[in-house]
């Protein structure tokens, strides 16, 4: 048993410390008084790119299947380091973090599922970025959110192309993106067996309808709403090409991914829980409330209960790192952090009380941004399926 | 004899306020919001009502009526609109002072710790929030008793939270001048009291608009093949929901009840209600959002909103810990002298 | 709006206050410490009697149809007064007033669904009783609480009898009772349409095995499991006789008391959390802790959510006595009152701290009795599909 | 480098206790409750298996092991009888003195409010509840050290309302001779962290155990046409159950791991962990009852056992509010000198 970080997450989170203290806050906090993302041409991201972020994990020229599998360990050993990112980035502004350049969710997919020629063609550009780059992972729908089994995006093979119909919503930096990651389906009554993955490219025709959503909280990234109108894909852009999806492997690179998500997700929940937490101690420090039996007692219990929602994401980030089995222990501190953040966040206005209202404090910004976290990735409910589908054998209704 | 029936006129009443909800709160809620205010339409329409005189009483132009009447126009109108409300009616955050005039810009300020001081027929202090961009009155209710004073100076004019429609806006209250003042402890309490209650109604009407929102929206919506209403899990969530608000209703309901009848523990009762609002809130504006999924994330639907709203409203009134110990030491005093140890109420 | 109890009810009220200090709190105290139930031949029994209880509201001699509707009208007018009542002895002692003698919950069915001849048998001798007498009312089974649908006990006719065979379970005053009203089914796949309710006579052969059960509370009272086999019933004591099952109103009799019994269980929680409640406060007082703001927060709580429940009860009980529908109002109160008498009583046992875990204080004692509130008549969980099916018409499983 | 991994040894010294509660507690739990203390041969396998002398060093024949080892130990003896396990084992509640005979009935007393007082050698006080008949050491642990004394007069002996094989009693400690005695705040803040620690450990094998068993019942037990446990609302209640457990779990690993390192937290960490033990208790024990339905509520199962373990457990070690103290006193002092704005662990 050892819960002490390693030497190069220390450094790393002191790193992102820093840039978060001195960028990433800021931008949050600006972006969300604006009410809009911040523009992709926002010198930010430049700088970003020039510090070496904003670049794929996957290294050219490692051809070999063997080889793979091992970037593959390779990669995955790496969750425990990520969440430890992802919780400080997201303790300095979880919106501003998904608004980093990079390639996104897809990378995984691509780096788990793709063909050599995808790999080099879709990641080849984030492996040195000239500029900022963003690719983009579309699965969610107007009508298919947490159930991703009831995507109704059609593909329909023609000729050499794909033939694509349907809408996405909520879909992080799709407008700004080099490529969107369309997740589509054959054949709705095949379920996730129906299920195609296209690397959409920017500019294909019949892309578009591109919407920057209003929400409630979280402005700094973009949430986009578009549609795909007989947008024709090729067929080099069908993720692992058709032989990949005959051999029922279909849509088990999607669910290993999700499993390394639900501890990142619960980690960035912490981390605002944490940020909600600071602020307001801070505030009850300069404003002579820490003697207060009750203030005192609020913090004791949001520090306890985001101590064990951090110690849920690392368990599971540290089973995914040894490749074990993770599903309870993911799904669990995916369905108790959000919660907490919330928590954190809620009682740190109500200690801050009228200067809570003003609209202007973190504290308020995070209460308007941690609900999301409940609902990304799979609401409480959905993780609270998943857990009871490993104990007590719930059956799929 | 116990009696949960609601009279006539109240009735007249509350039907009254629900039409003006529907007519003009409910559907303009956005456009409020981003307006800072209600349209011109609204506030004519409002005073065609007579709401906003309620209480005044008969002589007056009022309807002479009580906190009961007020309790049940508030949900309609909190259901559709609380940040409207506070626009078109500010002392329908309860304060009756019968120096203000219906139509002026009141804030109400609830100032249980003492931020602001009076000497000398003047104010001093400030208030980091306000819920008016420029108030033309400020009634400072303290523990002691009432202050009505001018107009503050502005000094930031701010986004807020929840209830935008309201305006924001911090303000300096140096030098304003008192316009009237009255020192009464009791009469202090008991205008507390009403704060708490029209401030908790106006919650409840929140609540009892994001548990019907939801609700429907999970009826309709069809995920893992059936409506999100009958996932079970999700069906104990709309029920506790709704249990959540019928709890807080009657709670409220006895609260203006005892206040109309002047009962000895009716202040305690009402800041019993108010808690239970403030609480309850926190649970239902946020299970309602959860209800819809991403959707209820996205300002296309009022649930977001909702939970903004909620989450102001139980930070005014002077905030739900100061209503937690006029409860709990009105509970303990009485434990004090003696334990009842009977009977039915 | 009047929250007022009517002088009648406050009387009874304190009637019941008296008797309830004087011999139902240590009464119950004393069965808690020597763990089994109030002898049947106690004196407080023939006391009782004599007082005028364990009565039926049945008035012989009413036998036309106008006129019973008058009196079934009557009594579902008393649920207001009733629930006032229960709610008082259960703040004493909720084990000693089921101990009561009196036909018990069977008294509702047979007024509402019994022949002339029945009500004359079964409910005449407790109009002036001559000692003190139990009915007893025995839906659950081993295998069926709150799903009485399930309930397995079978009946087939022969001849002029019935022949029973079964077993049920958690039967109040049972062995004690000059007859129990025992739910059997014809056919179990006809869930409740199956359902035959019968007068079972003490003494009847084939009904035996008696087993007073030991409980974790509640224990004045007796819990008894007893089987039924080939218990030959005459056909004379099928509850309304056969016609009453083929006009399909067999369940709609039971259903209605259920109605009425929720808000009546909701009234003994809340009696129940009112006494965990003051005990502690006496406690608190006694100890020199009512100034600690933690002490005092945690009564504004449990004052404030048993208020709440009581409203609740309250309500439910004046539109039954309204015959207006209270569905949803009667399992709001059953789900939340239990809930809160269980926390008032562990939050006193943390007040109390070691003094709770002597296991003589009353609200040890009700820290005990309290959850099984959130089992009988349907769980907390079964109130919420109840109220689930009002509120989104959620299907039957 | 974080590793959540089991040492082996200690691997090994979990399966011995879990094979020791196994064979001598879980079957004879009713029987050791009803007997107020444990058969001759369950004392004299326990005896046997040496894990009493986990922690003493190893000149005094013990295994010189840390808190990790005694908290993974007695989760599996809480999972089987706490209320045994403190028979057998008073010294598992954790404060080692080096006075005591293992094999000595010797009850821990936390007397954080100075409820009994030292002078001249002797004791004096009395105490409402101690979980023995007849202790023959009391060791008092206040907020400045520590004092064995001998064996108190019994005063009663009670029924106990949950650890009923443990045996309970009231004792008056007046003119008791005090045994040994130390001095140190920081030597007494820690083994009051030990003990809430261990107290804490035997709370999450009952709560383990509650999972556990009423899990099984619910798979097994079919109603409304389907398992329990498929009902979505209660395997809701069945997922949020085990996550109680295994974050309690966590906690409690983290501070045992930090209580063995000896950081400067430890004794907030272990209040922390302890905190949330006692808490949780008190929404899974019941719930697991619950799930029984009224077969939770009769003595047929251990359901209803677990729940009184749980109550009178989370009342020990100083009671929770004494713990929820130390905790929040930690954090805020921390933040009144900085609060640190950034990083990891």
């Amino acid at each position: 048993m050892d819960l002490e970080l390693d030497r190069q997450s220390r450094d790393r989170v002191t790193m992102l410390a820093a840039l978060g203290r001195d960028t990433l806050r800021p931008l949050g906090l600006e972006a969300d008084r604006l009410g809009r993302p911040i523009p992709a041409d926002h010198e930010f991201f430049a700088s970003l790119v020039e510090l070496g972020q904003g670049r794929t994990r996957w290294r050219p020229g490692h051809g070999s299947g063997g080889r793979e599998s091992g970037q593959e360990a390779g990669r995955t050993g790496g969750t425990l380091a990520m969440i430890c990112a992802v919780e400080e980035m997201s303790y300095w502004d979880r919106g501003v973090a998904v608004a980093f350049p990079g390639p996104g969710m897809g990378e995984a997919a691509i780096m788990g599922m793709g063909t050599e020629d995808q790999k080099q063609r879709f990641l080849g550009p984030f492996v040195e970025p000239d500029r900022p780059r963003w690719g983009s992972f579309a699965m969610t729908e107007p009508g298919a959110g947490s159930d991703t089994s009831a995507i109704s995006t059609s593909c329909r093979r023609d000729g050499d192309d794909w033939i694509l119909n349907g809408a996405k919503m909520f879909i992080g930096n799709a407008s700004r993106a080099d490529w969107i990651m369309v997740w589509a389906t054959v054949d709705r009554k095949q379920g996730r067996g129906g299920h195609r993955a296209f690397v959409v490219e920017k500019g294909t025709p019949g892309l578009g309808n591109f919407k920057i959503e209003k929400k409630m909280g979280l402005k700094a990234y973009e949430s986009t709403s578009f549609t795909l109108e007989d947008c024709c894909v090729p067929a080099a852009n069908l993720l692992g090409g058709e032989q990949y999806y005959q051999s029922r492997e279909g849509t088990r690179g999607a669910l290993r991914t999700f499993n390394a998500m639900r501890p990142m997700v619960a980690a960035m929940a912490v981390g605002m829980g944490r940020a909600a937490q600071d602020e307001a101690l801070i505030f009850a420090r300069d404003n002579g409330l820490l003697d207060r039996t009750r203030v005192r007692d609020r913090f004791e219990r949001i520090d306890r209960r985001l101590a064990a929602a951090r110690l849920l994401a690392w368990k599971a980030a540290w089973l995914a790192d040894k490749q074990l089995p993770n599903i309870t222990e993911a799904s669990m501190a995916k369905a108790l952090a959000p919660a907490v953040a919330l928590e954190a966040a809620s009682l740190g206005m109500e200690l801050l009380g009228e200067t809570g209202a003003r609209g202007d404090h973190l504290v308020e910004k995070l209460f308007r941004d941690a609900k999301a976290m409940d609902i990304v990735e799979g609401t409480g409910q959905v993780q609270r399926v998943i857990i009871a589908r490993q104990l007590v054998d719930l059956p799929r209704s | 004899m116990i009696d949960f029936s609601t009279a006539p006129e109240l009735e007249l009443l509350r039907d009254t306020a629900a039409r003006f909800a529907s007519d003009h709160l409910r559907g303009n809620a956005r456009e409020h919001e981003s307006a800072r205010g209600v349209t011109d339409a609204a506030a004519r329409a409002w005073r065609d009502t007579g709401l906003g005189l309620l209480e005044f009483p008969g002589e007056n132009g009022g309807a002479g009526l009580g906190a009961l009447a007020r309790v049940l126009v508030n949900e309609e109108l909190g259901a559709a609109d609380p940040g409207a409300t506070l626009a078109l009616d500010s002392s329908a955050t309860g304060l009756y002072v019968s120096a203000i005039h219906p139509a002026q810009r009141v804030v109400v300020v609830c100032d249980l710790e003492s931020r602001l001081t009076v000497a000398g027929g003047r104010l001093s202090g400030s208030l980091p929030w306000v819920p008016a961009d420029e108030p033309a009155v400020v009634a400072v209710l303290s523990r002691e008793g009432a202050a009505v004073a001018g107009a503050p100076k502005v000094l930031e004019i701010l986004r807020g939270s929840g209830l935008r429609a309201a305006g924001a806006s911090a303000v300096n209250l140096d030098g304003v001048e008192v316009l009237s003042q009255w020192s009464d402890r009791a009469a202090a309490a008991t205008a507390l009291a009403r704060v708490r209650l029209y401030t908790a109604s106006l919650l409840l009407g929140v609540m009892r608009e994001a548990c019907e929102y939801s609700r429907a929206y999970a009826v309709d919506r069809v995920v893992f093949g059936r409506p999100v209403a009958h996932h079970q899990g999700m069906a104990f969530m709309i029920a506790d929901m709704a249990m959540a608000v019928e709890a807080c209703r009657l709670l409220l309901h006895e609260a203006a009840w005892k206040l109309d009848r002047g009962d000895s523990d009716a202040a305690a009762v009402c800041a019993r209600a108010f808690v239970e609002a403030c609480e309850q809130s926190m649970f239902v504006t946020p299970s309602a959002l959860q209800l819809l999924g991403g959707h209820g994330f996205m300002q296309d639907h009022p649930v977001e909103k909702f939970m903004r709203e909620a989450r102001t409203l139980s930070l005014m009134a002077g905030g739900v810990d100061a209503a937690r110990d006029d409860g709990g030491a009105a509970l303990v005093e009485a434990a004090r002298v003696e334990v009842a140890r009977t009977g039915g109420s």
